[in-house]
């Protein structure tokens, strides 16, 4: 038979999808069977463009308890504790309902970790919009951050950090990553598995409504102006009920009367029905006519299908059921038995008894389609890697181009944006939102755990598989320099669509470097998430592999923050400048430029960083670490001055390797001060422990440098002995903490 | 010219408030109350010539800034009596 | 002494007090589900921060029908010490414990930092061992803190003295530039006309370790100590007036 | 029967909320909009035999719980027609 083309394109399954689902259930589906399948096998759930390039990262590692392929990852951080994290993106129903979208992207990703048994306890977001002048970007970024606030404030996890980009490619699709860490007992991380023939399973939490049907595959489907049919499925989220949920989750996991557990996110309850089956070796039946539900008339396809947020789905153990509905009735829920696990191995839907789908979990999971998409190296590349510094015209002075670079959304202070976010809620926070990698202590335990995101995605669209390993590196520079020894990471992979072979070469350039980079560091992948057909009207995003990676501070009270703390502190610079301006924040905000070569990364040498950095820092010989990052050398010393009320006074050497063109038409300072030269940190150092700092960065093998002097009220940098930038600090820190505020708030008077 | 704004939650989309006060309602004995939805209520003062008149205006601002038209509707009304400038 | 630490449904500073009163100061303290009917014979109740019921329809709103309210405000008739803070604050506010309401930040944003206030009354239960005129750098977190009163109200909050705590910079000065919510007056903290029951918007149990920023929240928890554990509240007032108690 | 009631800050109270909305009314051009106050408004449907009932379960509803009177005022419209429960 041939089906339907308007009815499988709706599902966004092509003929071939079709008729393998025939060959799986031996017969033709039925509409809800369509519908179960067009779910399990969209782009969002059976990762299917993505997953042979994935296979690829490392995911292995003596701290590892839980690698991919569970709701979270997990590693050992001693004390018989795990780090349960991950982070996943919402960025398509975020530009739909920007407020709705974010908010309920951090529900989403706060069920993944307490699902595994885990007390989330940190929030994190790397952000993406187009340029702030456009009032309509304004307007969803406003949104986000407000949404993103919205739900996790009221449910009381701090947001200690994220990164925020800016570009045209973003306007009609911005991204929205959120992170999220718990912390478990490493010995009852919870699987979601169903298992054990007749253990009931129970629904809890919202009621089902007709929310978000087709959410899962409209976020496999790029933008287009077709847009406003697919508007109905806006989800609202209720970070009261997930509060709820969350505690009374929490409280029925220490009792053990639970077998599995796992939210309905993404593709609602046929995902998690067929998602716990087939990881148990079970099957589950469910009867959907027993799920709660807030709208009548409600089909069961339309309940299969639903994304109604703050719903998870048990599996409790036999006898156990009085019990498990006590707490949840202590919490205000009502925990509603709809089904049972089998031994059939297959996902069973009844509807007032009557069998309405009938699949194999095998078909829906491990058996739904992989696809080795075809790849090309896109065009532009060649052209944008070509640069020439000189065709540039003669560089604007130091000094004010260092002020148009602290004044650019990108480096700007972020405060306007996290002090909507409540950060220091579970007082745990000792590294607060801009003071670099958001730091939180574990407490009843001597440790801290350091998170930063980062992808610098300039990088990534000019050479994919170095600039996902810069993304690596960063992130885990970030986390180093607070002190931590970067011990896990997880990413979340946002492209455009994946049919095109020039996007799908971006991705698996990518995956391929963000694999070696995590290899040669030593720090295994422990899960993400891939989000793709992010495009407007045929363009793609720029590529943005966004890393999060977890570090761990044995001693807490070790802590380095990214402010000079003294005057008369040292500063030394490790690591080395090369003039590599190639995708900088220089060309971009001076000369609105997306070119060059991204800068090169020794990934030893980078490791041997940062080594180094938590080395200093577990010995107590830093006061400050930051760094180098977007904007150069200028913009890290600049920074280090902010929120100390200290200046600083140094001298630079100039980059390496210059070439005499670029150095003729005067860019000599310019790539002293602004290139981007990996592997590079700002520490500040006691003057009595510059020796003690200095000797152990030579037997490390990190070049360093004494380059200034903390203290007095200007930020002074001289390059090769001639000062070149002497402005006050306070004049600075004013354009820097009130650029992104000012985009905001210049048509209201604060009254 | 005083314009009433009413702004609602679509009929399918999910209310969280108004579910959490209409359950509050039932803690507090008042089980005849049998749902409850929540929505936004502006009074806009309007300076306009004719009803007609004034009923643009709110429209107009109702569909640029005071409703969502992704997940809300909303309903206007006209007091032509109402409203001198508070 | 023991505190009470209760817990509404959407709580979530409950365990930031809990482990200020237990773990940094040492104190017994236990946490009282909101359906509870006994405060367990606790010395002092907290009210902590959060989101009550989601703060849906108004911060505090459906809180203050929880069963426990009844017992609080028994304890409070009684002239025992109550702490709310923040979310806290606003249900005494909502059940009439305290009076005033709060708006929406005039910002409209939602606001977290750390912000100084003054104290201007020592004589409650929480501010015993603080010095009048010194200020305390406390976070603030919230959307809506911005008090307010009706003018014949107000006049007789400061008549009274029941104004405990005022926004100001960092050496005590009370300007519009360091209100953060626009409050009335700056105000940040009242207490009642008996002054047992005292609620601020600043969170003071998130300030008492200097790790996370500042300690300046622990004079709070340490004062409430003091009036408990000197034969009661009046008796304490008293020393702390001559100045016995000061640190 | 469906009781529709709408909560206000009284008029003495500073509004933020409406304040912002008013600017930025006139930051899209809309100057005849001269003043702006936002309030809720919810729809109750409740089981009551007349619309006497119906108001007076809705009063109670809005003394004890759905405004606050050191700020708020309110407002119950009946509408005996509407409100089949959803
Ligand atoms: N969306 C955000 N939410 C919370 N904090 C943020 C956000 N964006 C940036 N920050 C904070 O601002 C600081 C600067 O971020 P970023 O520019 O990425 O610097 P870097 O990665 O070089 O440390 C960091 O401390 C970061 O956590
Ligand atoms: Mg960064």
């Amino acid at each position: 038979m041939t089906p339907d083309p308007v009815l499988l394109e709706r599902h966004g399954l092509t003929t071939d999808e079709y008729q393998r689902i025939v060959d799986a259930l031996g017969r033709e589906p039925s509409l809800t069977e369509l519908g179960i399948f067009s779910v399990m096998w969209s782009e969002h759930c059976s990762y299917k463009s993505s997953r042979v390039h994935l296979r690829t990262l490392p995911t292995t590692g003596p701290r590892v308890l839980q690698g991919p392929g569970e709701n979270a990852g997990a590693v050992d951080i001693g004390d018989g504790l795990a780090a349960v994290f991950k982070i996943e993106s919402h960025n398509h129903p975020s530009f739909i309902e920007p407020y709705q979208g974010a908010a309920t992207g951090v529900g989403g990703i706060i069920r993944d970790i307490f699902t595994m048994g885990a007390r989330p306890v940190a929030l994190l977001n790397s952000l993406r919009f187009g340029p702030l002048d456009d009032p309509l970007v304004r307007r969803t970024m406003a949104g986000v951050v407000s949404g993103i606030a919205g739900y996790g404030n009221s449910i009381g996890i701090p947001t200690v950090g994220g990164e925020i980009g800016f570009d045209d490619s973003y306007t009609g699709n911005p991204l929205v990553n959120v992170f999220c860490l718990g912390v478990a007992r490493a010995d009852e991380i919870i699987k979601g598995v169903a298992s054990g023939a007749g253990n009931p399973v129970y629904y809890v939490g919202a009621k089902t409504g007709r929310d978000g049907i087709h959410g899962a595959t409209m976020a496999s489907a790029e933008f287009d102006d077709k847009l406003a049919e697919k508007r109905p499925a806006v989800q609202v989220g209720d970070p009261f009920m997930e509060k709820l949920l969350l505690e009374a989750c929490l409280e029925v996991m220490r009792t053990d009367a639970l077998v599995g557990i796992q939210d309905m996110g993404a593709a609602g309850l046929t995902c998690s029905t067929c998602e716990m089956g087939s990881r148990g070796g079970a099957g589950v039946e469910i009867d959907v006519s027993l799920v709660p539900q807030r709208e009548t008339g409600m089909t069961p396809y339309e309940i299969m299908l639903s994304e109604s947020q703050e719903r998870m789905l048990l599996v409790v153990k036999k006898g156990r059921e009085a019990e498990v509905e006590r707490i949840f009735e202590k919490w205000d829920l009502h925990a509603v038995h709809i089904g049972d696990v089998t031994t059939d191995g297959r996902l069973r839907v009844k509807n007032h008894g009557e069998v309405v789908a009938e699949i194999p979990n095998q078909a829906l999971t491990d058996d739904a389609p992989v696809y080795r998409r075809p790849m090309a190296e896109p065009e532009y590349l060649a052209g944008a890697r070509q640069l020439s510094l000189a065709a540039l015209g003669a560089p604007a002075a130091p000094a004010q181009v260092l002020k148009r670079l602290l004044a650019s959304p990108e480096i700007a202070s972020k405060r306007w944006v996290y002090t909507q976010y409540d950060h220091m809620v579970r007082t745990n926070t000792l590294v607060v939102p801009g003071m670099g990698a958001g730091v939180i202590r574990v407490k009843g335990t001597s440790k801290a755990l350091a998170l930063s995101v980062d992808c610098n995605a300039r990088f990534v669209y000019l050479d994919p598989f170095l600039g996902a390993q810069h993304a690596v590196a960063e992130a885990a520079r970030n986390v180093a320099c607070a002190g931590g020894l970067p011990i896990g990471a997880t990413n979340c992979l946002n492209f455009g669509n994946p049919q095109r072979p020039e996007i799908m070469w971006q991705f698996a350039r990518a995956v391929e470097g963000m694999g070696a980079a995590c290899q040669a560091l030593d720090i295994p992948i422990t899960g993400g998430n891939v989000s793709l057909y992010n495009e407007t009207d045929g363009r793609g995003v720029l590529p943005t592999p966004v890393l999060g990676v977890v570090g761990l501070l044995e001693d807490a009270a070790r802590v380095v923050r990214r402010a000079f703390r003294a005057a008369g502190d040292a500063v030394v610079l490790l690591g080395r400048t090369r003039a590599e301006l190639g995708g900088s924040g220089y060309l971009n905000v001076e000369h609105d430029l997306v070119r060059g070569v991204p800068p090169a990364l020794d990934l030893a040498q980078e490791r041997r960083l940062q080594a180094l950095l938590v080395e200093l820092a577990s010995a107590g010989l830093v006061s400050s670490a930051h760094d180098c990052a977007e904007g150069g050398l200028a913009v890290a010393l600049a920074e280090c001055c902010f929120d100390s009320g200290f200046g600083v006074e140094t001298g630079i050497s100039p980059a390496d390797g210059l070439d005499t063109e670029a150095s003729a038409a005067g860019f000599g300072d310019i790539a002293a001060l602004f290139s981007e030269s990996a592997s590079r940190a700002l520490i500040s150092t006691p003057e009595h422990e510059v020796q003690a700092v200095l000797a152990r960065a030579a037997a490390a093998g990190v070049p360093a440098a004494v380059v200034g002097r903390v203290g007095g009220d200007r930020i002074r940098i001289a390059v090769a002995g001639r000062i070149v930038i002497d402005e006050s600090r306070a004049a600075l820190e004013e354009i820097w903490s009130t650029a992104i505020e000012r985009f905001f708030e210049r048509r209201r008077a604060i009254a | 010219m005083r314009a009433r704004v009413f702004v609602t939650l679509k009929p399918s989309v999910f209310d969280p408030q108004g579910t959490t006060v209409g359950e509050a309602l039932h803690t507090l004995g008042y089980q005849r109350v049998t749902d409850v939805r929540q929505g936004k209520y502006f009074e806009l003062e309007i300076d306009a010539p004719s009803a007609d008149d004034a009923r643009r205006i709110a429209a107009e601002a109702a569909d640029r800034l005071l409703a969502n038209p992704v997940i809300e509707s909303y309903r206007i009304e006209i007091d032509a009596a109402a409203g001198a400038p508070r | 002494m023991k505190f009470a630490v209760v817990v509404f449904p959407g709580s979530n500073c409950d365990h930031d007090a809990y482990h200020a009163a237990k773990h940094v100061l040492g104190q017994d303290a236990s946490l009282i589900w909101h359906k509870d009917t006994s405060l367990g014979g606790a010395d002092a109740v907290i009210l902590p921060g959060g989101f009550a019921h989601g703060d849906y329809l108004r911060t505090g709103a459906i809180a203050r029908f929880s069963p426990i309210m009844a017992e609080v405000t028994e304890f409070a008739a009684a002239g025992g010490p109550v702490l709310g803070i923040c979310n806290g604050f606003q249900v005494l506010l909502e059940a009439g414990l305290l009076e005033g309401a709060m708006l929406r930040n005039r910002s409209l944003h939602f606001r977290c930092e750390h912000v100084h206030v003054r104290v201007e009354q020592s004589d409650t239960p929480f501010t015993l061992l603080c010095q009048p005129g010194q200020t305390l750098r406390m976070p603030i977190a919230h959307g809506e803190g911005n008090y307010y009163a009706p003018p014949d109200v107000i006049a007789r909050l400061e008549v009274n003295r029941q104004v405990v705590f005022r926004y100001s910079s960092a050496d005590g000065e009370v300007t519009d530039s360091v209100n953060p919510n626009g409050s009335v007056n700056s105000i940040a903290g009242i207490c009642n006309q008996s002054r047992n029951v005292v609620g601020l918007m600043p969170h003071p149990e998130r300030a008492c370790e200097l790790a996370l920023g500042s300690d300046d929240g622990l004079v709070m928890f340490e004062s409430a100590v003091a009036a408990v554990t000197n034969g009661g509240f009046s008796k304490a007032m008293d020393l702390a007036t001559e100045g016995a108690l000061r640190k």
